[in-house]
């Protein structure tokens, strides 16, 4: 068992339990949590995954998932601002249940 | 390309046009629009006169255009288009006269006047189409340029009955795409009059071809309101009486019944649906058609509601018409075609001039009109009479010609429904022409509008007058080439001589 | 050793994970996401990407931190911290737990399939190297390999900032956190400040040859800004509206004329002029790493001030 | 050629540029310096057309480094149809914005507008699956940021459940992209093909980028995000998002499918796919006909016209080529005709609520006879949007026609027929409504003569269609990886 295999499923578990948790909670800021997990456990499986098939340090895949970090704060940054107002505006902290679904 | 090849498309575009530019025009340009309208019938008539000449001496003009790989888009004007695109193009002329008259002071003319040159601009297409795939795209365009006509007066009723009308025509459109589309599958893009194509796929894969044929047909069915796909004409009668008029008694009926002889003569052809026993389904729905209509005609009290249930009826005779095989039946069927066209229309002018003047919409209600407007309950009496098969107006002719087309197709007992039909016209017209011209007055008119002339005013009469005229001389010149007999002669032997 | 290291930093991590996840109190959640990202980031180092490492600490844990219990402070201030919450249904339950397992399944049965990959592409980074202009790899692939994505992604940046911006009305907005009043910060500060600032620079210019560069430059920038934002010192305050917006907007503009300016000279986009490279991408990171401090800041004000309730000129219609 | 006179650079260019100016310089002068970048976009735009039909496909090597290291942008004949589409929509919409939207909200929507162009024309040229993945959060970020625009509670409602879909959406293609990579040591969609393993990694790779992107599609079941933001936002913005902003990810689900022949591996998830769609007809038609406001009914007849495009997949799997052209061609002329179609819909439907006042269906009575111009514009998109003809929606419909009897998988065609009949009957609801005649007179108001022209113009290019489809058909026909990777 090789590092990048271990990250690669400390990705994957950290996938699963966001993946978990942003359907199963309603509150929007513990969704928003858990898609930052999804989002960690994707940039674990990219470098882990990628190095163990190339068998090196892969700078490709590295620096995409310094990209990819960036993309995910700025998600993030986008939704609390979306999330305060809605706060702001309705004194909620979840969505209404959709009507149709 | 010779220029003649472009006078089909000009036709189409005579009244496309003319619908563009009257959207367009401010709602109280009431004189320009109805110089637009006029100007573009008459433009399109002199157009006609052009393609009957080209056509008369056996040169077809077309254009085509590519719309999709393989598949294109045809006009082509034969005989067959010309009778359909002839009588339209007439008639159209005086309906919109008609109209024009008729809905003065009425609001959301602009609309009116643009969407029924829409119709006859999908009327148009529908005659000149060269292919199925052509003829389908105009069939659907008049269902949509027909529905803002329908809805026109825009109360609950007529909401209801534009509810009613696209759910049938739309259905009915759906069904008879699946057809085109089945056939197109099947045998690629047929041109109307390609029938060796048609025997080769009959050959072929005979269960199929019966069953596109009968897709075809039932989609075709529903706008020339064979039973049981009659429903929405009656309802449709909600309309103003030029809608009624031109469309429900002549443009949307007759694309139906159009489309149905256009199948059986261009797409399969005549012996070769006669070959397989296509035929003789339909003779039997034609004729129970034809008696149902009667039948339902005869308990209406409403003169709209029994002139639509008269026209289920005689439409049907078209296709009766053409189920029966031999020139003679073919003959019949054409040329009623047209001569139901010009009768039809009269009753439905006369209707409304009835409706117009006195605010008669009953059928009790007509008791001594023909002493106060003699000349509408005249046409209206040739009309009645040219329905039940008195000569010498049209309508003899065309029963006639049927009667004498079901001996030759050796189906005797056609002559009994004809028959029957006659007296059953007879059993709901005279009536309401000895209350015309025989009961007394009783009481008041319901709502007499106050004129300064005695009968309608004269843009709701002459049209009247004119088509009526029209459907005597039909009858009484009917040995002239360009008579409606003569031109449905000169097409049965250009189909049966193929 | 290795390994043992390796397989406590998993289960560290996923039982954080879990925590951050599970915890009934929102407050505990947050703090164990921001223990989450330094866990990973130590992983990352154990990965041999001490670039995404340093990422991960300044942005991932830290600015994502800082922002997240900004907005917990903003929901106890307003009292909807301790909303009841409805709690998740059982259908939600069970629907939640049957995807992530097919998910992790799926996942397992892909990674251990793996197939050898036909290319490798380090080989191709590896020639290209000497052409581009910066000896540290990463910085080559982000600044000019793939120097497209990075223009992107900055675009995407300011786009998170214009948003914010578009949603919020009133320019000078008042901050639901009041300066902090405390000398002793403040002393700290005068002297935390400067050597984030020099660390910043420090790692902007190692970006050339070793891990850093300005993604990382810019959020330790960030980080100082957020500290003197929440000292009292703001920054908004303190320079114009068009200057802080010109500055924000600074490192995207730059990149983008230096784009184009390839195109002038007859190169596709992007392409640096020959023996060019090294010096215009230093300009792109400084220029860059500026503005990437300061959108990181704004991110955190847009998000801290609260919005107006009534809004002027709106469209017509709807 | 001289690199200097490709379009391509100058598509991206342009708008990025245009999105930093537009947040720089005052106010006053956004307008004016927006509709000079629409104009060169137009150019630019012909330019990259008159080339690729002239001299056929271009590959472009941004920053000279060749794929698969560098990233290159490709301009086929789909590409270039995609990117003259979005031109002139986003044009005719912006046109719009700028008649219909106040100074102050003018100003801040120019840039997003800006940036979702950038996104749109980088999606169409995309090789790379990587440049693909942060041009969807670009486009997504922008059409949030358009979304919550009017910033009342629906809207944002609608921008947060927006936001949340499609961020899910993009990390699930992100997990996708990540497998692909560890499993082929490479980004570059050409050597993606080129190098393809079937083997587990792959296929759970593409199950995520499908599940991802038909998330951001909004193909039915997961359309739920899509109505409340579509008939949420401001007129313009729901013209751009539902004409344009959900094929984004369509097209590059597409470009997956074909360029690395996931349908020949995978035919019964085709029929999976094409199940969904049928579900989205069926499901997206009863909808729209339930909905109680104008908008509402337009943005559920996007969610029920994604079902149309999504037949695509199950008939490109046929054993006759022919019939898998006819599908790509009939998919591609639905998405087209529905672009067209849909952006005039929404702004005519924009406009009636202008002139009522009000959301509702039953405030419309009278609008036929007193704004005939704008139900004009509605009818006419809904002639398309219904398939029937001459429209080009109608064209699609018998393609995929045509394409179902072909490879003989007849109960699409049930589902077409059963589909434009529920359309029909949605469409015709709000006309029957527009019908009524009301005595309250002319009391409506009067929207800007501009404002009716671009939707009805924008309409009537959804009939034209109906006879120039050979010119889209043959320009998405030229050769290019999509075309060779189709059966």
């Amino acid at each position: 068992m090789d590092t990048n295999l271990i990250f690669t499923l400390c990705g994957v578990g950290l996938c699963g339990l966001g993946f978990f948790g942003f359907i199963y909670h309603r509150h929007l800021l513990r969704r928003l949590i858990a898609f930052n997990l999804i989002g960690n456990g994707t940039f674990l499986i990219m470098v882990g995954f990628a190095q163990r098939g190339q068998g090196v340090t892969d700078h490709v895949i590295q620096a995409l998932v310094l990209t990819g970090i960036v993309v995910a704060v700025a998600a993030t940054a986008l939704a609390l601002v979306l999330i305060r107002r809605w706060f702001h505006l309705k004194g909620s902290t979840q969505l209404p249940e959709d009507e149709t679904s | 390309m010779n220029w003649t090849d472009w006078l089909p498309l000009a036709v189409l575009m005579t009244s496309f046009l003319a619908a563009t530019i009257i959207f367009m025009l401010p709602e109280q340009k009431h004189i320009l629009r109805s110089t637009i309208n006029l100007g573009a019938a008459c433009i399109k008539i002199l157009l006609i006169v052009f393609l009957i000449q080209a056509v008369l001496q056996q040169n077809y003009p077309e254009v085509r255009l590519e719309v999709l790989p393989g598949l294109e888009l045809i006009l082509r004007a034969d005989s067959l288009a010309i009778l359909f695109a002839g009588l339209s193009s007439v008639l159209w002329l005086f309906t919109t006269l008609y109209a024009i008259g008729y809905l003065e002071n009425s609001p959301n003319r602009s609309r009116f006047f643009g969407y029924f040159s829409l119709c006859v601009a999908s009327t148009m297409g529908i005659s000149l189409a060269g292919n199925l795939f052509t003829f389908l795209i105009f069939y659907e365009l008049l269902t949509l340029s027909t529905y803002p006509l329908v809805v026109h007066r825009g109360n609950a009723a007529s909401i209801k009955a534009g509810r009613s009308y696209l759910i049938y025509t739309l259905t009915g459109g759906v069904v008879l795409l699946l057809g085109v589309a089945s056939l197109y599958a099947l045998g690629g893009d047929i041109a109307f009059g390609d029938i060796e194509r048609t025997a080769e796929l009959m050959a072929h894969s005979p269960e199929l071809m019966t069953l596109i044929f009968i897709l075809l047909i039932a989609g075709l069915g529903v706008k020339a309101a064979i039973f049981p796909f009659h429903g929405w004409l009656p309802t449709a009668m909600v309309a103003p009486a030029p809608v009624s008029a031109l469309l429900h008694a002549v443009a949307v009926v007759k694309a139906g019944a159009f489309g149905i002889v256009r199948v059986v003569y261009d797409v399969y052809g005549i012996e070769l649906s006669w070959q397989q026993g296509l035929l003789y389904p339909i003779a039997i729905i034609a004729s129970f058609t034809i008696l149902y209509g009667s039948w339902r005609a005869l308990q209406q009290i409403d003169i709209k509601k029994r002139l639509a249930f008269s026209t289920v009826s005689q439409v049907s005779y078209i296709l009766l018409g053409i189920s029966l095989f031999g020139p003679l039946g073919t003959i019949g069927g054409l040329v009623h075609l047209l001569h139901q066209g010009l009768m039809k229309v009269t009753l439905f002018f006369c209707a409304g001039n009835y409706a117009e003047t006195l605010g008669i919409h009953k059928i009790h209600e007509l008791d001594g009109v023909g002493k106060r407007m003699p000349m509408t309950s005249v046409a209206f009496t040739i009309g009645a009479l040219g329905m039940i098969g008195l000569p010498p107006v049209a309508g003899f002719i065309s029963k006639w010609y049927l009667g004498m087309g079901a001996l030759e197709a050796n189906m005797g007992w056609v002559i009994f429904v004809l028959i029957g039909s006659s007296l059953l016209n007879a059993a709901y017209f005279l009536p309401v022409l000895k209350r015309i011209w025989f009961n007394p007055q009783q009481g008041d008119w319901p709502h007499e509008a106050h004129t300064s002339y005695r009968d309608a005013i004269p843009l709701l009469l002459i049209p009247a007058l004119v088509t009526a005229a029209f459907s005597v001389a039909a009858g009484l010149f009917a040995s002239s080439i360009l008579s409606p007999l003569g031109w449905a002669e000169l097409i049965t032997l250009r189909e049966y001589l193929r | 050793m290795n390994l043992l290291i390796d397989l406590t930093l998993l289960l560290g991590t996923l039982a954080i994970a879990l925590t951050a996840l599970i915890s009934r109190s929102l407050f505990r959640s947050v703090v164990f996401f921001i223990l989450l990202g330094l866990m990973l980031a130590i992983g990352w180092i154990r990965l041999g990407a001490p670039d995404i490492a340093l990422a991960e600490a300044a942005i991932g844990a830290g600015i994502t931190g800082v922002l997240l219990l900004d907005t917990l402070g903003h929901l106890k201030k307003t009292g909807n911290l301790d909303v009841e919450e409805s709690s998740p249904s059982r259908k939600r339950l069970v629907l939640a737990l049957l995807s992530s397992i097919t998910l992790v399944c799926l996942l397992l049965w892909a990674i251990f399939h793996q197939p050898t990959p036909a290319i490798n592409i380090h080989l191709l980074v590896a020639e290209a190297m000497p052409d581009s202009g910066v000896s540290h790899p990463i910085t080559a692939v982000l600044l000019n390999f793939r120097s497209y994505d990075t223009l992107l992604e900055v675009g995407v940046l300011v786009l998170a900032v214009l948003v914010g911006l578009a949603l919020q009305t009133d320019q000078q907005a008042q901050d639901s956190l009041p300066g902090l009043p405390n000398p002793l910060l403040h002393a700290t500060l005068t002297l935390l400040i400067p050597a984030m600032i020099i660390t910043s620079m420090y790692l902007l210019w190692a970006g050339s040859d070793r891990p850093g560069g300005a993604f990382q430059a810019g959020a330790m920038l960030a980080a100082a800004f957020i500290l003197l934002h929440l000292a009292g010192i703001k920054l908004s305050a303190q320079v114009s509206h068009r200057m802080m917006q010109f500055g924000l907007l600074l490192g995207f503009a730059v990149f983008l004329i230096v784009a184009t300016s390839s195109l002038l000279g007859g190169r596709p986009l992007l392409a640096y002029p020959e023996g060019g490279a090294g010096a215009l991408i230093l300009l792109i990171e400084l220029a860059l790493t500026l503005s990437i401090g300061l959108i990181l800041l704004s991110l955190f004000t847009i998000a801290n001030s609260p919005p107006q309730a009534t809004r002027t000129g709106g469209g017509h219609g709807h | 050629m001289s690199m200097i006179f490709s379009p391509i650079p100058w598509l991206l260019v342009i708008p990025l540029a245009g999105a930093v100016l537009t947040m720089l310089i005052p106010w006053h002068w956004r307008s004016p310096a927006s509709l000079l970048g629409i104009l060169t976009q137009l150019m630019a735009s012909l330019i990259l057309w008159y080339q690729v039909s002239h001299f056929g496909p271009q590959i472009y090597a941004m920053a000279d480094w060749q794929a698969p290291l560098g990233i290159a942008l490709r301009a086929d004949g789909l590409a270039t149809l995609f990117i003259l589409m979005s031109s002139v929509i986003a044009s005719a919409c912006a046109l719009y914005a700028h008649v219909y939207l106040s100074l102050a909200k003018r100003a801040n929507f120019w840039p997003l507008l800006w940036f979702l162009w950038a996104s749109l024309n980088g999606i169409w040229l995309a090789a790379d699956t990587f440049n693909l993945y942060v041009g969807l959060e670009l486009l997504t970020f922008a059409a949030v940021g358009l979304v919550a625009f009017s910033s009342d509670e629906r809207s944002l409602e609608a921008s947060i459940r927006y936001l949340y879909a499609a961020l899910l959406g993009s990390m699930a293609y992100l997990l996708g992209v990540a497998l692909l990579y560890g499993a082929q040591g490479t980004l570059a969609m050409d050597s993606l093909a080129d190098t393809w393993h079937w083997g587990p990694t792959n296929q759970v790779a593409v199950t995520l980028i499908l599940g991802g992107l038909l998330l951001k599609t909004a193909v039915f079941p997961l359309h739920t995000w899509l109505p409340p933001a579509h008939g949420g936002a401001l007129t313009p913005v729901s013209a751009l998002l539902s004409a344009l902003v959900i094929k984004a990810s369509f097209y590059i689900l597409l470009r997956f499918w074909v360029e690395f022949g996931i349908y020949e591996y995978l035919p019964s998830l085709s029929q999976l796919l094409g199940a969904l769609g049928a579900g989205a007809i069926i499901w997206g038609g009863w909808m729209a006909l339930k909905q109680t406001h104008l908008k509402m009914v337009v943005a559920y007849s996007t969610v029920a016209q994604i079902g149309y495009m999504s037949l695509i997949f199950p008939l490109l799997v046929s054993d006759s080529s022919e019939a898998s052209l006819m599908a790509y061609q009939g998919g591609m002329l639905m998405l087209l005709a529905h672009a067209f179609a849909k952006a005039g819909m929404f702004l005519a439907a924009g406009n009636l609520i202008f002139c009522t006042g009000k959301p509702d269906l039953q405030s419309l009575a009278g609008m036929s006879r007193y704004r005939p111009l704008n139900i004009f514009a509605f009818g006419l998109a809904g002639v398309s949007l219904m398939g029937l003809p001459p429209s080009g929606g109608f064209n699609a419909k018998w393609l995929l026609l045509q394409s179902s009897f072909m490879s003989g998988q007849w109960w699409w065609i049930v589902v077409l027929l059963i589909g434009s009949l529920l359309s029909a009957a949605y469409i015709f609801r709000v006309f029957a409504y527009t019908y009524k005649e009301t005595d309250r007179g002319d009391t409506f108001n009067r929207p800007h003569l501009s404002l009716e022209l671009i939707a009805l113009g924008l309409s009537v290019i959804s009939i034209l269609w109906a006879f120039l489809s050979v010119w889209p058909l043959n320009m998405i026909s030229l050769p290019g990886p999509l075309m060779e990777a189709l059966p």
